[in-house]
């Protein structure tokens, strides 16, 4: 069998050139980085899906208490988030896309716009946060304090607010954890970026890692694409 | 000295003959398979062991045929125990309707049970032997675990939700009680004993209010704790030179050593029994002991109902009237000795007491501590 | 002396030493900073054998305290303090970072004929991840102590525990994402950096179990994380997720718990697994028996390992049903543990046994997890359990998988690749004494267990004065125990003392099969000269015709004795297959 | 090389592709939302309405996932290995869900009605002397109403 011979002849560290010195070639590289960066996604699947086990769990013991209480979130800022979540996805892909095709400009315009995006969904979270703080509506002792915040339609429904609690424990939790993963994104989107505009042959000689960023980005939109059916839009007990 | 080497525990449920043929099968198979492994591996290393002159020939690598047979026998006989397992379980899991049922509290650190009837025992529980007993278990806080192994039956005890499980005790005796589950720091102290009796000695108890005989007064209560303590070696009939007599020191006036004096009332006899050297009568010395943290308030207030009316017992001078003298002097609290012991351990009369004994700060061995921390 | 040690070298020795991976440089700063995979496994030798010390200690302190029923010096909130610390460090520091951060670091890439893992540097942060989580959980211990076993049960730990529990999870939690990132790292390297010829059925069995350890590491870590997490929150926020009192389901965390906690039972022992393939085969001098099962029995046993968790819970009060599921899978995931025990013996059938003193620790694993294995049954039978649960008997149960198997095939394992780690040769009648030391010591300390706890007493008791009758067990235990301490202790000097005084370690001083052995002792910093090529099949021995040399190299010392004969009186050379 | 490497030659996709899948996922969002607004009718058994309007939700939830990861993540045209992942993943994540099936199958026993706060409800003074059953769960699978 003929011997693929391969010196080790570079350095130590040399890590400015794109091929590292413990792979072969650039495709091995970046094969193992699409595989590295599925094996992570799978990680973040069970990360969450632990939670969302446990949102399934008590949203089916409390059906009627988690009813009255999603009830106090807002459609159409979660809806509007949804829309902002879905396009950041797309520009995400044309970023992709053009990163393929060596298009430094669409693809740099692409990634700020997917920031753009991102930072429009936390300013919304923002807003949405702040009115359920207002409201007393996160864990502790003063969640069971305030009633009336329930108030739908002229009158207070009956609920039983520890389980309230724990609906919005679950919502805090969950949309929590997405939000940070929305920020991570938005650090290394903004490095990406800053890495394409400087020209970094590390990114604009191969578009797999604008790709592995990507993959990322799509998980996130992934998790709120089941959020926000899960959280916002819970049909009536009927 | 094998006795310091029990093999088994005692088998005295439904549940342990069933139990014990599952758990021997098991350790036959272990040992048969332990032994098949372990003399394989000793023949196969001395023989084939480096330079001696063996048949090496045709080694195998592959077999499908031995690979399927060790994969399938292990497998069906798994799947057998498997069988008798599961059905022990579930055998274990379905309480026959016509069982007696109590029920059980598990708190940090202490079992309290409850009789149908509303009789209540603390860290022990009266079953009658030979009718299934079925256990309504619920926690105040934690998850415990009620364990009985004598028994073979052992169920978590988890807060906001009952559990249950049965047995029919098959052999009186008195067997440990354990809490299984972890549940803090006195988790190795929550514990106590299962008293199996016989039908008709356990419809005696439970009609009785969880005694043996009729319950005592608290005056008679009072009588039991005096002589249990000793109080009439010094304090008799006759005042003498180590003590005053009590007869009749209710409500009257006494004079003390430091030159105050006061009337006999619950609260100076109260204090006389916890801290007697306070205020000392006059003429004697401080040689009784204070039994200050010795004794429960409930105590204190049964010798004070003994002690109002000392004077008017029928026979002062020896302390043993008739009505108490089928009733067993319950010592294990005071001398410390726990008749406890592994197996058929001892008829433990049960005490008419039904408050738990403080727990000392630093228990010896057999001295049950339980607490009641009702306070959590 | 073992025969390997007089013959040290088969390379004229060099008159100046060959650059590798551990002279390369020699400023701490170098390690600090290193991505070689080599030393990153040796920083973690260090680290997991310091977490191991700790571990231990209490685990003395423990057998101190238990010798007698009524205790010896502990207070119970001390003694609870000190179980915790035992249990959490030894599973979460100890036995599921040991052999994967070690022996996986440092063999995975060797095995398979790489340079490095595929990320360096995420192997660099999983070294730091580790050592913050455990110096997070140490500080805890410190500071408030934890006295909730190493399970964490709620509502426990979550509401009524008044130690510092918050902390600890939170040094869990980065220790777990240390293990995530080693596991990422293995998946990728096996996947993708093999080298030419390297297929997937010519890996060392070690790689197996290594995948198949990476593959539950991955799935299930990440659960125990946000787990834990919870309990935090509650603790923090009094979210009641887990406490009944409003609403919430301590039996959850149970399942949650478990979902994790029964897989990660085999990351422990799966690594194990591979290990003591790689000993029996190089030590018997022949292809394992069965390669294909045991391999995919790894695979299986990941698999197997997520259906089981609720064998943990049969009288936690789920339901009966689901009960009744676990266990019948719990029978089956035997299985395959099974088939390798068997497996493992019939290589040793007509094989050319070296006894030396990485083989014992091999078949003293046999030997430990056979019986480890099998009282599990007693475990995964639903009636049976009932009795045995939250007994010294499941105490038994996991140590002899915990510490004879997955601690037997580590010391096995370090002793095996010592020379290849280090370049030197250690004393190997000392260490096969180790070997008898640690495997008396531990059947004394844990034998009893399963007596003591077949007669009820409960696990995690400070007192046992209820029960005094088993006081003669906890003795045995007690003294067994500082046997295995000073087997367990006795490595440290000779291996230690090898390092100043051990001879020069060939290449391959076991005339061992692997491509780790086709590499200077100790490696260059990448490994290998040139990138190897695989043209031959995996633990690729010849008994009979290494027999043979041997006996020619014999009779050229001793003349006159007979050759090599068979029964049927001819000679036979190669005859396989 | 790794021995099982396949050629990566990476397909390019056209923007178009992209802009319809980015029009579909628009579409089932608003579909979702507008299923919310409609009370669907139950179909017996344990299938009330609010179960199909839940299910009906999440099917187009998971509609809108497979086409992120089909396309927007490009696991259509990636090796088996990528796609044995994805598998992976979502396999183990259903796996957790049979934690569910405890408490669908759980009959009797369940959480004291009473229970509000460790302590006085916790025992049973509260149930009549002798009596043999306690009321049994509201924790299942089965929603309310």
């Amino acid at each position: 069998m003929a011997a693929i011979t391969h010196t080790s002849d570079h350095s130590h560290d040399d890590h400015h050139g794109p091929l590292h010195h413990q792979f072969e070639s650039i495709e091995q590289q970046n094969e193992s980085y699409i595989v590295g960066m599925w094996t992570f996604l799978v990680t973040e699947v069970m990360f969450f899906g632990a939670l969302f086990l446990t949102y399934t769990l008590y949203r089916a013991m409390y059906q009627h208490d988690f009813f009255v209480a999603h009830e106090h979130l807002s459609i159409p800022m979660g809806a509007f988030n949804t829309i902002v979540l879905l396009i950041s996805s797309f520009t995400m892909v044309l970023a992709v896309h053009f990163a393929q095709l060596k298009r430094a400009r669409a693809v740099i315009a692409n990634l700020w716009l997917t920031i753009a995006l991102a930072g429009v969904f936390l300013v919304v979270k923002y807003f949405e946060y702040t009115s359920k703080f207002a409201d007393n509506l996160y864990p502790g002792p003063s969640f069971t304090a305030n009633k009336a915040v329930f108030e739908h339609n002229g009158h207070v429904p009956e609920i039983d607010l520890n389980h309230a609690q724990i609906f919005y424990g679950l919502y805090f939790g969950m949309t929590g954890l997405h939000a940070v993963h929305i920020i991570v994104g938005i650090l290394v989107l903004a490095a990406l970026a800053r890495m394409w505009m400087k020209g970094n042959r590390l990114v604009t000689e191969d578009f797999v890692p604008t790709e592995l960023v990507g993959l990322y980005w799509h998980f996130v939109d992934l998790v709120w694409i089941f959020l926000f059916p899960l959280m916002y839009l819970m049909p009536k007990p009927h | 000295m094998w006795s310091n080497f029990p093999l088994a525990p005692p088998s005295a449920s439904n549940f342990a003959p069933e139990y014990d043929f599952i758990f021997y099968t098991l350790l036959a198979l272990t040992i048969l398979f332990t032994l098949i492994v372990g003399i394989a591996v000793t023949v196969f290393t001395i023989r084939y062991r480096r330079g001696t002159k063996v048949d090496r020939s045709r080694p195998i690598y592959e077999d499908l045929r031995l690979e399927l047979t060790w994969t399938i026998i292990p497998l069906i006989l798994g799947l057998i125990m498997f069988f008798f397992g599961a059905r022990l379980f579930i055998h274990m899991k379905t309480p026959p309707p016509d069982a007696q049922e109590i029920f059980v509290i598990g708190k940090q650190w202490m079992w309290h049970a409850q009789h149908a009837n509303g009789v209540r025992e603390n860290n022990t529980l009266h079953v009658p032997v030979g009718r299934p007993v079925k256990l309504t278990m619920i926690s105040q806080d934690v998850i415990h675990a009620f364990y009985i192994p004598a028994f073979r039956v052992q169920y978590h005890v988890v807060p906001g939700r009952y559990t249950q499980m049965w047995f029919t005790a098959t052999k009186a005796g008195v067997y440990h009680l354990f809490c299984g589950m972890y549940c803090g720091t006195q988790h190795s102290e929550m514990g106590g004993k299962v008293v199996a009796m016989d039908p008709k000695d356990w419809a005696n108890w439970i009609a009785n209010g969880g005694n043996t005989v009729p319950p005592m007064t608290m005056e008679q209560a009072g009588h039991r704790l005096y002589n249990r303590l000793s109080c009439n070696n010094c304090h008799g009939a006759e005042s003498n030179l180590r003590a005053p007599s009590l007869y009749g020191i209710y409500n009257s006036k006494r004079s003390f050593a430091n030159g105050g004096a006061a009337i006999a009332d619950d609260t100076y006899i109260r204090e006389s029994i916890l801290r007697p050297h306070n205020r000392l009568t006059q003429g004697y010395g401080p040689t009784m002991p204070a039994y200050e943290g010795q004794l429960s308030e409930e105590d204190v207030l049964n010798l004070i109902a003994y002690i109002r009316n000392i004077g008017g017992m029928a026979n002062p001078a020896t302390p043993s009237p008739t009505n108490m003298q089928n009733v067993p002097v319950q010592s294990a609290r005071t001398n410390g000795q726990n008749p406890l012991s592994y197996g058929a351990m001892q008829f433990d009369n049960p005490s008419s007491d039904p408050t738990p004994t403080n727990r000392t700060t630093n228990p010896s061995v057999g001295a049950i501590a339980a607490e009641d921390r009702g306070d959590r | 002396m073992s025969a390997t040690a007089l013959h040290p070298s088969e390379l004229p020795e060099q008159p100046s030493e060959p650059k590798n991976y551990l002279n390369v440089a020699h400023t701490i700063k170098s390690w600090l900073l290193t991505g070689d995979h080599k030393r990153i496994a040796i920083l973690y030798l260090f680290s997991t054998g310091f977490f191991f010390f700790l571990g231990g200690l209490a685990a003395a302190v423990i057998r101190y305290e238990l010798t007698s029923p009524a205790g010896v010096v502990l207070e119970s909130e001390t003694y609870n303090r000190v179980f915790s610390a035992h249990g959490i460090i030894m599973v979460f520091l100890f036995l599921v970072v040991v052999i994967p951060a070690t022996l996986g670091n440092f063999l995975i890439p060797l095995m398979v004929g790489a340079r490095d893992l595929a990320f360096p540097r995420l192997n660099l942060l999983s070294w730091y991840l580790y050592m913050a989580g455990g110096t997070i959980v140490l500080a805890g211990m410190i500071w408030g102590g934890i006295d909730t076993g190493w399970t964490f049960y709620t509502p426990y730990s979550s509401m009524y525990s008044n130690t510092n529990v918050s902390l600890v999870i939170v040094g869990i939690f980065l220790g777990g994402f240390s293990s995530i990132t080693t596991g990422i790292n293995f998946i990728v390297t096996v996947h993708k950096m093999r080298a030419p010829g390297m297929t997937w059925f010519r890996l060392p069995l070690f790689v197996w179990s290594m995948y198949a350890t990476s593959v539950v590491i991955i799935l299930g870590t990440p659960v125990i994380a946000i787990t834990l997490l919870l309990v935090v929150f509650e603790r923090t926020f009094k979210l009641p997720i887990f406490s009944p009192e409003l609403g919430g389901d301590p039996v959850l965390f149970q399942h949650l718990f478990w979902f994790y906690s029964h897989p990660a039972v085999y990351i422990m022992i799966l690594p194990a697994f591979g290990v003591q393939s790689e000993l029996i085969a190089n030590f018997a001098r022949k292809r394992i028996f069965g390669y294909h099962f045991v391999a995919f029995s790894s695979i299986a046993i990941a698999g197997l390992g997520f259906l089981v968790w609720g064998h943990h819970m049969f009288i936690s009060s789920q339901s009966m049903y689901q009960g009744v599921v676990f266990s019948l899978i719990s029978f089956l995931v035997a299985v395959p543990s099974a088939v390798k025990v068997f497996n493992w013996t019939a290589t040793l059938y007509k094989g050319n046994i070296r006894l030396q003193s990485p083989m014992l620790y091999a078949l003293s694993f046999i030997g430990l997890f056979t019986v480890g294995g099998l009282t599990g049954l007693f475990l995964g039978s639903m009636g049976t359990d009932v009795h045995l649960t939250n007994t010294y008997f499941i105490v038994a149960h996991f140590h002899y998988v915990m510490v004879g198997g997955t601690v037997t095939a580590f010391l096995g394992g370090l002793h095996y690749w010592w020379p290849k780690m280090t370049g030197r040769i250690y004393n190997d009648g000392w260490a096969k004494i180790n070997a008898l030391i640690v495997f008396m010591g531990f059947n004394l300390t844990f034998f009893p267990q399963f007596i003591a706890g077949f007669l009820g007493m409960p696990r995690r008791y400070h007192y046992y004065y209820l029960m005094p009758e088993v006081q003669a067990y906890h003795i045995m235990s007690s003294a067994g125990a500082s046997f295995l301490a000073l087997g367990l202790i006795l490595p440290v000097f000779y291996l230690g003392a090898s390092l100043k005084n051990g001879a020069k370690a060939s290449a391959n001083p076991w005339g061992a099969h692997g491509l780790e052995w086709e590499t200077t002792s100790p490696p260059p910093t990448f490994n290998f000269v040139e990138t190897p090529v695989v043209t031959d099949e995996v633990y690729d021995f010849d008994p009979v015709s290494e027999y043979e040399q041997e006996r020619a190299t014999q009779e050229m010392v001793h003349p006159g004795t007979p050759g090599l004969l068979t029964k049927d009186g001819e000679l036979k050379t190669g005859d396989r297959e | 090389m790794s021995a099982d490497t396949q050629s990566h030659e990476h397909h390019i996709v056209p923007v178009r592709t992209y802009f319809a899948t980015l029009i579909a996922l628009m579409v089932l969002m608003g579909l979702t939302v507008g299923v919310y607004f409609i009370d669907l009718p139950g179909l017996g058994g344990f299938l009330t309405g609010t179960v199909v309007n839940q299910t009906v939700a999440l099917i187009i939830a998971i509609i809108k996932a497979l086409l992120v990861i089909m396309i927007f993540m490009g696991v259509k045209w990636s090796t088996p290995l990528t796609k044995l992942w994805v598998a992976a993943g979502f396999v183990t994540f259903s796996l957790m869900f049979f934690i569910l099936v405890d408490y669908g199958t759980r009959r009797e026993y369940e959480p004291v009605p009473a229970w509000d706060k460790a302590g006085e409800s916790a025992t049973p003074r509260g149930f009549p002397p002798g009596s043999q059953s306690v009321p049994s769960n509201n924790i299942n699978l089965r929603p309310r109403g």
